[in-house]
This record gives C-alpha cells, sequence and structure tokens, in this order.
C-alpha cells in the first residue's frame, strides 16, 4: 500500500517536471521582448501622445478614437500636448506606422493579443 | 411577372403611391406636388449652417455610363457581390420615370443613391443610434457600433441601405487601401464621401463625372452652386410626399 | 426545486432529451451562423426579416397576455385564476426568453448584442425592447418561482410579489405596444402602419396565452396530477374564446377601414397577404382556423371538456402564431407579388428556430414538473 | 467583525509592500524573480507534502458517506452514483464532486414561517456562488496561458475566444472577469450577512477570499485601467518558466502586486483550507467504494491476530472431556 503512494506521487512530480520542462523547450529560440519591440521601432517622436504612455494605451486611445470618429465626423479632431491637429481615424496612425509593416503585428503576436481593427481596415500586412 | 429585386421595386414603388395619392387628392394633373422648390429646404426655420446636398443635371448624363458608379464602389471598397439577394450599393442607376415618378418624363437612366434625408426614417428605427444625422446634414453610419438588425434598411424607402451578408472581403478584387471595407454582419451605404469632404476633396463620383453633371454643395448657402442651380430650374427630388426631405436632387 | 427537473418517470426523460437533442440542432445551426452570417439563410435583399424576426411579435403578444392570468391571479383576493398564475408566471418568463433569443438570432453582430443596452436610442421603438424584455423576464420568473416556493413550504407567497406584479404591468403592456411601433416605423408598409396593430397584437396574445395555458394546464393534469381545477379551465377558455372574438374583429376592422376607403396601398397590402403571395394558403388557414376555435370555444359544453378545450386552445394559439407572427412580418415586408418568392427559409435557419423553440418548451416543461410536483408534495404531506 | 477587517488590512499590507518596494525602492528583481520562484518552490514542495501526508495514513474503517441504496440482492435497485460499489463508481461520484459540487446542490434552508411553522426548503445559492467562483478561476488561470507559452494551445485560444464573445472594451472584456467579481462578492457577503455563518467563518475563511480578490482585482485593473508593459511581462513570464534568472524589464507596478499576492497566495495555499483542492480526492468518505458488504475491509495498523479454533481446542482437552462426560464431534 505504502508503495503505491510514493509511485503516485513520484508520477505526479515527474509531470509536473515534464509540464515545466514542455515550456522550456517552447521557449528556447526566443528572441526577446526588447528585440520583439525593437524589430518594430519607427519614428515616435512626434506620435498623438508620448512614446511610453502610447506602448501601453495606444488601445485606449484607439478605443476613444473608434467611438467618437463616426459621431462626431469632421469634428473628431484630435489636439496633442503641442497643439497638432490630427484627424482621428485608424489612417491617421497607418500614415506613419503605415511605413512598418509589422509594427502592429509583431508586438501582438508575442503578446497573443488579436484586435479585431483588421477585421475591416486594411491592415499594413495585407497591401501589396 | 419577371422576377423584380425587391429594392428595385420599392424604387419603383414610388410611382404607385403617387398614381393612388395624386388620384385621391387631384394632385396628380395639378404636378405640383413632386416638383421642389427652394422652400423645400429653405423654408424650415432655424436650419443654418451646413447642410451638403448633391444635384444630377440628368440632362448631361450620358446614357450607359456608370463612370460615378464605379469610381463610388472603387474607393469606398464596395464588394461586387452578383447576386440580387446579396448585392451590396452605394450608387446605382434605375429607370428615372420609377425612381422620381411620372413628373419625370424620361425613362433614361439616372444615379441615385442615399438621399440623406434631413427627416431619416432610418436614423428613427436604429435601436443603437448606429445610423444617424450629422450636423453637416450627412446621415452617416457608425460600423463601430451597428448591431446588424436591418431596422434601417427595412424602414428606408428608398431602398438605399445595404447589409452585409457575407464577408464583403471575399467579393473585393481590388481594395482601397486608405478606405476601410466593412465585416459581415452590418449595413452600409452612401456616406457622401465624408471621408473625402474632411480632406478638402470633393466627392468622388463628382470627381469621376466627365460632363459635370453632378453638382455638390452646401443647400444651406444662398450662394453655393447647388443653390444657384435649384434655384434657376426645376428639380425633382425622391418620394417627398413621405416627408423625408432627401438633400439629393434631379434636374430631368 | 430545481432537482426535480432532473428526475422523472420514463416518459418524461424520453420527452426532455427529444427536446435536448433539437435544441441542439439549434446550437449547431447557430454555430454556422456565427461562423459564416446569414449566408446559410433563406433571408436576402428580399426578405430583410426571416423567420426569427417573425417569431418577435406573438411572443411579446404572449408574454404581454400572460398579465391577464397573472394580475388577478396574485392581486385580487380568493381569485378563480390564484392555481394558474405560477403558469401564467412561467408563461411569460418563457415567452419573454425566446424573445431575447431570437432577437440575439436575428442580429448580424452578435458580438455586439449589449450595444442594445449600453447605447438605446430612446427614440427607437426597436431599443426598448431588449430592456423591458429582461426586465419582464426577471420579474416574471421570479414571481413565478416564488410562488411555487411558496407552495411547495405550504407558506404564504411572499408580499413582494405583488409589488413585482404591479411593475410587471406596465413592462408587460408595454411590450407589444412597442412591438408594434417598431413595426410602424416603417414608411409605406400598410400592413404595419396601423394604428390598430398593438391592440389586435394585444388581444391576439390573450387568446393564444389562454389556448396556451389551457394546453399547459391539461397536459400537466394528465401527465403529473397538477390540479387547476375545473371551474377555473373553462373560465380560462372563455377568456380565450372572447379574446379570439376582440382579436377577430379588430382585424376585420382594419380590413374593412381599407376596403370601405378605398386606400389603395392598404389594400393592396391586404391582397399580398390574402390574394396573390404564397402566404395566402396560410393566412386562409389561420384566419379559419382562429374563427373555427374561437366559435367552438363559445360553446360551453365544449369548454368543460378538457381535451376538446386544450385543443380547441392550441389551435387558437396556432392561428394566432401565423396572423401576428409569421404572415404580419412576411407578408408585411413584401412590396410585391414576385417579392414573396423571393424568400424561404434554408435549413440552418428552420434548425435554429426549432431550437429555440425546443429549448422553450423544455424550459416550460421543466417548470411545469416543478410546480406540479410541489403541489403533489404539499398535498402528500 | 475583527476577524473581517484583519484579513482585510493584511490584504491591503500585502498588495501595498510590492508596491512601495518597487516604486521606491526599485526591487523589481525580488518581487519578479526570487519571490516567484520562492512561492512556486513551496507550494509544489508543500502540496505534495501534503498530499503525501494524507496518503500515509492508514484508513481504519470504510467511512464513505453515501445517500442512495448500496448495493444489495438483485432485485434492489441500486443508486450507482450516490452509492458505488466500484472504484471507478467512487472516482465518478468524486469526479462529480469536484466538476459539478453535487453535494452543495443538495443544500436546504430551515426557514421558520408564520404559523409557527419550520420548513425546509432547497438553497441552491452557495452552490451557484461557488460553481461560478471555481470555474471562473480555471478558465482564467487557463487563458494565462498566453504569458507561459509563445503560442497557447488552440483549445486555450478558442476558450479565451468564447471568454471575450462581447464586444465591450478595446482590450477585449473577459466575461469570466465579472462572474469571478460577482461570486466573490456574494461568497464574502454570504458570510457576513447572515449571523449564523458569521459566527462560524474565521479570519483564514476570509483571508483567502480577500486575498483572491486582491489578485482579481490587480489583475483587472492592469488589464482595463492602469495599463503596463505586456511585453515585457511576457519576457519575465517566458524567462521564469525556463528557469532563468534574468531582470524583469520596466512594467508598471501594478503587476508586482499582482504576481505578489498569487505568490502570497501560492505561498499559503499548502498550509491551509484552500488544500481542500487535493484534498478531495483524497478524502476516504469520498474516494472509497461502498462495499463493506463485498470485501472485508482491514485495518492496516492491526496485526495478524492469533486465532484458536474449537477443533484445535477440542483436540487438546479431548480426552478429559471424554472422561468428563461431555459430548465430542470427533472421537
Amino acid at each position: 500500500m505504502r508503495k503505491r503512494h510514493i509511485l503516485f506521487i513520484g508520477l505526479l512530480a515527474a509531470l509536473l517536471m515534464a509540464l515545466l520542462f514542455s515550456f522550456h523547450a517552447g521557449t528556447e529560440g526566443e528572441a526577446p521582448a526588447s528585440q520583439a519591440a525593437q524589430a518594430a521601432a519607427v519614428d515616435s517622436s512626434s506620435c498623438v501622445y508620448p512614446k511610453e504612455y502610447m506602448h501601453t494605451h495606444h488601445m485606449q486611445v484607439l478605443e476613444d478614437w473608434k467611438n467618437t470618429a463616426a459621431h462626431e465626423g469632421p469634428d473628431a479632431v484630435h489636439e496633442t500636448a503641442d497643439g497638432r491637429k490630427l484627424q482621428k481615424n485608424l489612417s491617421t496612425c497607418l500614415a506613419c506606422h503605415g511605413s512598418n509593416r509589422y509594427f502592429c503585428f509583431s508586438c501582438h503576436a508575442y503578446a497573443n493579443a488579436q484586435p479585431n481593427c483588421w477585421n475591416c481596415h486594411i491592415s499594413p500586412l495585407e497591401t501589396p | 411577372m419577371m422576377k423584380n429585386d425587391r429594392r428595385e421595386f420599392i424604387r419603383k414603388a414610388g410611382m404607385g403611391l403617387l398614381a393612388g395619392m395624386g388620384a385621391a387628392s387631384g394632385l396628380l394633373t395639378g404636378g405640383g406636388f413632386e416638383r421642389t422648390t427652394s422652400a423645400a429646404w429653405a423654408a424650415v426655420p432655424g436650419e443654418e449652417g451646413l447642410r451638403w446636398g448633391m444635384l444630377f443635371d440628368t440632362r448631361r448624363c450620358p446614357e450607359g455610363c456608370t463612370l460615378c458608379i464605379e469610381s463610388c464602389h472603387h474607393t469606398h471598397n464596395v464588394p461586387d457581390i452578383a447576386s440580387l439577394e446579396g448585392k451590396i450599393e452605394w450608387m446605382h442607376k434605375e429607370n428615372g420615370r420609377e425612381l422620381l415618378g411620372s413628373l419625370c418624363a424620361s425613362t433614361a437612366a439616372v444615379p441615385a443613391l442615399c438621399n440623406h434625408c434631413a427627416e431619416p426614417s432610418c436614423a428613427r428605427a436604429c435601436p443603437t443610434g448606429s445610423i444617424f444625422r450629422r450636423t453637416d446634414g450627412i446621415v452617416a453610419i457608425d460600423y463601430h457600433r451597428c448591431v446588424g438588425c436591418r431596422s434601417c434598411m427595412q424602414s428606408c424607402p428608398y431602398g438605399e441601405v445595404s447589409f452585409n451578408w457575407s464577408d464583403p472581403r471575399a467579393a473585393l478584387k481590388n481594395p482601397t487601401v486608405e478606405y476601410p471595407t466593412r465585416q459581415r454582419g452590418v449595413v452600409e451605404k452612401c456616406n457622401f464621401c465624408s471621408d473625402r469632404l474632411v480632406r478638402g476633396k470633393k466627392p468622388s463620383c463628382v470627381e469621376a463625372c466627365p460632363e459635370g453633371a453632378i453638382s455638390f454643395g452646401n443647400l444651406n448657402d444662398p450662394s453655393s452652386e447647388i443653390r444657384r442651380l435649384l434655384e434657376s430650374s426645376e428639380t425633382l427630388q425622391r418620394k417627398p410626399e413621405l416627408g423625408t426631405r432627401p438633400s439629393v436632387f434631379y434636374i430631368i | 426545486m430545481i432537482e426535480q427537473a432532473l428526475k422523472g418517470r420514463r416518459n418524461y426523460r424520453i420527452w426532455s432529451l427529444a427536446l435536448l437533442v433539437v435544441a441542439a440542432g439549434g446550437v449547431y445551426a447557430s454555430a454556422l451562423q456565427s461562423a459564416d452570417g446569414f449566408v446559410h439563410t433563406g433571408m436576402g435583399n428580399n426578405a430583410i426579416w426571416g423567420l426569427y424576426h417573425a417569431q418577435l411579435p406573438f411572443l411579446a403578444s404572449i408574454a404581454a397576455a400572460s398579465l391577464a392570468i397573472l394580475v388577478p391571479g396574485t392581486l385580487q383576493k380568493h381569485s378563480f385564476l390564484a392555481s394558474l398564475a405560477p403558469l401564467a408566471a412561467f408563461l411569460g418568463a418563457t415567452a419573454s426568453a425566446m424573445s431575447l433569443f431570437f432577437i440575439a438570432a436575428d442580429l448580424g453582430m452578435q458580438r455586439r448584442i449589449l450595444t442594445l443596452l449600453l447605447n438605446p436610442s430612446p427614440g427607437a421603438p426597436a431599443s426598448w425592447q431588449v430592456p423591458l424584455l429582461l426586465l419582464f423576464l426577471a420579474l416574471t420568473l421570479t414571481v413565478g418561482w416564488a410562488q411555487v416556493g411558496a407552495m411547495r413550504k405550504g407558506v404564504k407567497p411572499p408580499v413582494w410579489i405583488r409589488s413585482a406584479v404591479m411593475v410587471a404591468i406596465p413592462a408587460g403592456i408595454a411590450l407589444p405596444v412597442i412591438s408594434a411601433f417598431t413595426l410602424a416605423v416603417v414608411p409605406g408598409s400598410e400592413l404595419w402602419t396601423s394604428a390598430l396593430l398593438a391592440p389586435r397584437l394585444m388581444a391576439s396574445g390573450v387568446a393564444a396565452g389562454a389556448g396556451i395555458m389551457l394546453l399547459m394546464a391539461v397536459t400537466a393534469e394528465q401527465l403529473a396530477g397538477f390540479k387547476a381545477g375545473e371551474e377555473t379551465l373553462e373560465r380560462l377558455a372563455a377568456v380565450g374564446a372572447w379574446a379570439g372574438l376582440v382579436f377577430l374583429a379588430l382585424t376585420g376592422l382594419d380590413a374593412a377601414t381599407a376596403m370601405l376607403g378605398n386606400m389603395t396601398a392598404d389594400t393592396a397590402a391586404l391582397a399580398l397577404l390574402y390574394g396573390n403571395s404564397p402566404f395566402a394558403v396560410v393566412s386562409w388557414f389561420a384566419l379559419f382556423s382562429g374563427t373555427l376555435s374561437t366559435g367552438l370555444l363559445l360553446v360551453p359544453s365544449l369548454r368543460r371538456s378538457f381535451i376538446a378545450a386544450a385543443s380547441l386552445g392550441s389551435l387558437l394559439a396556432l392561428s394566432v402564431w401565423l396572423q401576428s407572427g409569421l404572415t404580419l412580418i412576411l407578408a408585411g415586408q413584401l412590396k410585391d407579388a414576385s417579392a414573396a418568392a423571393g424568400y424561404a427559409p434554408a435549413v440552418p435557419e428552420l434548425l435554429l428556430t426549432a431550437g429555440i423553440w425546443a429549448g422553450a418548451v423544455l424550459l416550460m416543461t421543466v417548470l411545469l414538473k416543478i410546480t406540479a410536483s410541489a403541489q403533489l408534495e404539499r398535498e402528500g404531506l | 467583525m475583527k476577524k473581517v477587517f484583519i484579513p482585510l488590512i493584511m490584504v491591503a499590507l500585502l498588495a501595498l509592500i510590492p508596491y512601495v518596494a518597487v516604486t521606491y525602492a526599485n526591487m523589481s528583481y525580488l518581487f519578479g524573480v526570487i519571490i516567484p520562484y520562492a512561492a512556486a518552490f513551496i507550494f509544489v514542495a508543500g502540496f505534495l507534502w501534503r498530499l503525501f501526508d494524507w496518503l500515509r495514513r492508514p484508513v481504519p474503517f470504510p467511512i464513505v458517506t453515501t445517500c442512495g441504496q448500496e448495493k444489495s440482492l438483485d432485485w434492489v435497485k441500486q443508486n450507482h452514483l450516490e452509492s458505488p460499489s466500484t472504484r471507478f463508481g467512487a472516482a465518478v461520484r468524486v469526479l462529480s464532486e469536484v466538476l459539478f459540487f453535487r453535494s452543495l446542490f443538495r443544500n436546504t434552508k430551515a426557514e421558520l414561517h408564520t404559523g409557527p411553522e419550520l420548513v425546509y426548503a432547497s438553497s441552491k445559492w452557495l452552490w451557484m456562488g461557488g460553481l461560478a467562483f471555481h470555474w471562473s478561476l480555471l478558465i482564467i488561470g487557463l487563458r494565462h496561458a498566453r504569458f507561459f507559452f509563445l503560442e497557447p494551445p488552440a483549445f486555450i485560444a478558442a476558450l479565451e475566444h468564447a471568454d471575450s464573445f462581447l464586444e465591450l472594451t478595446l482590450p477585449a472584456f473577459f466575461m469570466t472577469d465579472a462572474i469571478v467579481l460577482a461570486a466573490l462578492t456574494f461568497l464574502v457577503a454570504r458570510r457576513i450577512r447572515d449571523a449564523k455563518l458569521r459566527i462560524i467563518s474565521l479570519q483564514t475563511d476570509f483571508f483567502p477570499l480577500f486575498l483572491i480578490g486582491g489578485i482579481v482585482l490587480a489583475g483587472m485593473g492592469m488589464r482595463y485601467l492602469e495599463k503596463v508593459d505586456i511585453l515585457s511581462i511576457k519576457a519575465l513570464m517566458m524567462g521564469l518558466v525556463s528557469f532563468s534568472f534574468e531582470a524583469p524589464g520596466e512594467i508598471g507596478a501594478l503587476f508586482f502586486v499582482h504576481l505578489f499576492l498569487v505568490s502570497m497566495l501560492a505561498i499559503y495555499f499548502p498550509f491551509s483550507k484552500l488544500m481542500h483542492a487535493g484534498a478531495i480526492f483524497l478524502s476516504p468518505t469520498r474516494n472509497l467504494a461502498n462495499n463493506s458488504r463485498e470485501k472485508l475491509h482491514r485495518n492496516p495498523w492491526n496485526k495478524p491476530g492469533k486465532f484458536r479454533t474449537y477443533a484445535e481446542y477440542e483436540d487438546e482437552f479431548r480426552e478429559k472431556m471424554k472422561k468428563a462426560g461431555l459430548p465430542v464431534e470427533k472421537d
């Protein structure tokens, strides 16, 4: 009886180890996050908000633009801190960031975040 | 009877309706019922500022020419679906008599699009406010909010709202990158090129017309070209008797 | 009390399993639809609304009709309808739940369903539908549940039931009115833009609701030993008969106005409904069966026979379902006879519709079973 | 009320520690690498030790709890689910308890009504709340796989897709987030509202609830309100599961609150009531088959007894018995 219990515990431990090593195997040959981010870097000195803010909060900016753009029509204008006025539109973003086709995708793929923007908007990856 | 497209019928139905009403009120012979004067838009008190309007001079519209439609559909990524059941159109050409009623002498095809009504019945039916009238008079759709209940489509008396029954991207061969497509499950219609207006451009149909048959401008500005044309010529609207006050006019 | 739903005799298990299978078919169809959209349905530019939307006016009217039993059954002292009050509450709950499912099934963007609550446009009648249905569902379900619970415990129902029912009254009455107004905002659809549509829906709902309740009560009586009382059932049948009469009268008035006034567009719409469209057969059948069942329910001896009353009530309900549901929506949106041929429901559409109905019948069966066993348990003590 | 507030304050303090340490003392290495490793080690070792400890205890009696007809004569219908007589049946019973909380489904509540009448009515609230809470936690846990896998398994992606069915917010809103918060609120309110439950509740009942609540709030805060750098988080997590000791990048402090609270939960887990997660599988009242009439259950600590049969007795005293005139079986 006692032996069976030890076997049980051993099996459980072995399973855990196997699981951990499977994680390990999955991470090999993986580029660190900073590299993924750098691959996408463009000149972001003149974005609508500071780069650091956009890095973490771009989805909120996009959500605000998405919710107001249609209803405010031509009045849906975003004014940046330095006084530039930009139409709230995804194409405003893509006017700069579209130059790097992988700008959105490298990080989003790494973080496994799939936004539904590209259901309608034509993504830079789809353009020839 | 030949099998008709429903929307085509809605367009034709104006004639039947008018005939019925005309018979009842004796207005048909009088003729003034459908003819619009400048009073149709200017007499509404308290309405100032911008109200975009469009005028087709169908006398200059060549038979068989579809350049305006092609340009519109290409600019806005309108999918090219062959079946009548699933067809999506922002602009199309129809028999003028069927479109505008018996006052239209010619049966030649004239262009038609969303009328951007001042009293849009589609906006009154939409349960989420996704289709609404902007301050510049354009009836716009918020594709991010539309739930796809098709109430607007049902209540548009002109049949100018289309629904994406299937994935529109599949039927799109050469998309315009600058303008988004729509996704399956939302409605769509002409937006009076609000995307181009904001960049200071004229609507793509106006630009595409080689004959200059389409005028576009502010209906509330007495000095605009469209007002000048409206005041100097006799124009027609589609189904004005419904009280929707369309912003699209026709010179026959 | 839920545990009562999980045990039962062989017939109950087979019946529930069969309903579950049909409901599973609905789940499959809905998966198909959410993967590929409405291409799997018969809807298109010819028929903008199809089978899903066609259920809504009927279900709204049934939900409202449950008040006709629920209100006297709970608010009046010594009401002869008291024994039927939980059944009525559950009928209202089931009808509103079904409505919500059909509204969801009919959306092109189902993932945005909460937009209907978060971004309502109060000027549009349709935006009131979902909030009111949710409210009515919550109220009727809790009222019915509390009543059955009290019955099982052999105590008086809690006092708050009365307030809940009072709140449910305006909500329930608003349901068919709003349903009628969502159709009335469509200009040029003469079958829909009638001021009589709302009262017609209400009367038809009471008729059909009484019919369905007769069927429910008699079935529960035969199979589960539920006791509603002979007099109660007879009066219920009378309510159905009178409501049926009002419904037929209102329908006739609408038609007569169109004909006598020679209103071209209105008569054209009627001609579509009863004349030159594939729906004409259905319309005539509905009219005939409605008249027949209403007429026979007016005969006292037939009302007193459980089986006769239940079958006539079901026929009346079927007639109303066809008239204020299917043909009203499907024929109402047609503009001419040739367009009528454009709509034929596709298989996944039928599957999903049948699935929602099966789910609702299952829900109703379970609620009936719980009610009947609560009553039996009390008597067994 | 002391027993409610002390755990609450403890959780608040626990949340404050990493926040202050990371924001003002730049101790992200400690909170991002060392403590998580230590917590994971304590969790695994503690969990296994507790299981082993339970497993080595002998079970002197078959004390299976039943509430149905046990296996009897052929014409008596056995309730296979409630009173299983095979190991397989017992396993099904344990699983139905683990997956559907069947014992809570049977809860009843006594109510005193005017009359005076005492009635027992079924009460499913705890069952519903518990089910919602545990299932949401499971789904939320599985969803986190996207931080540990370069490409999460397909079923987890599907789960995530289903969980974010409602298009509400732009980092897609997860329904389980709302459900787990509602369930937690219910579970806490249940213990506070009812006087009977309040009396039997201890600090150790409230502490894990508040701790998990803190974890959920910190997690939701990061997702919906105070954003953090998700790429650095993923890099850190991928590093942790591959036993790397690389320092974390610039991540918002809220993440360290979340991670630290999870670490605390992991450390607390093996030594608390939370071990019910493992214990439910080893509970003899659940995992034994009800077959005490078929099989002799031997108490493992009993030595094999020395018995003397009557035959042996007679063999020894036969002659004397014969002499005394007593009857014998064998001559």
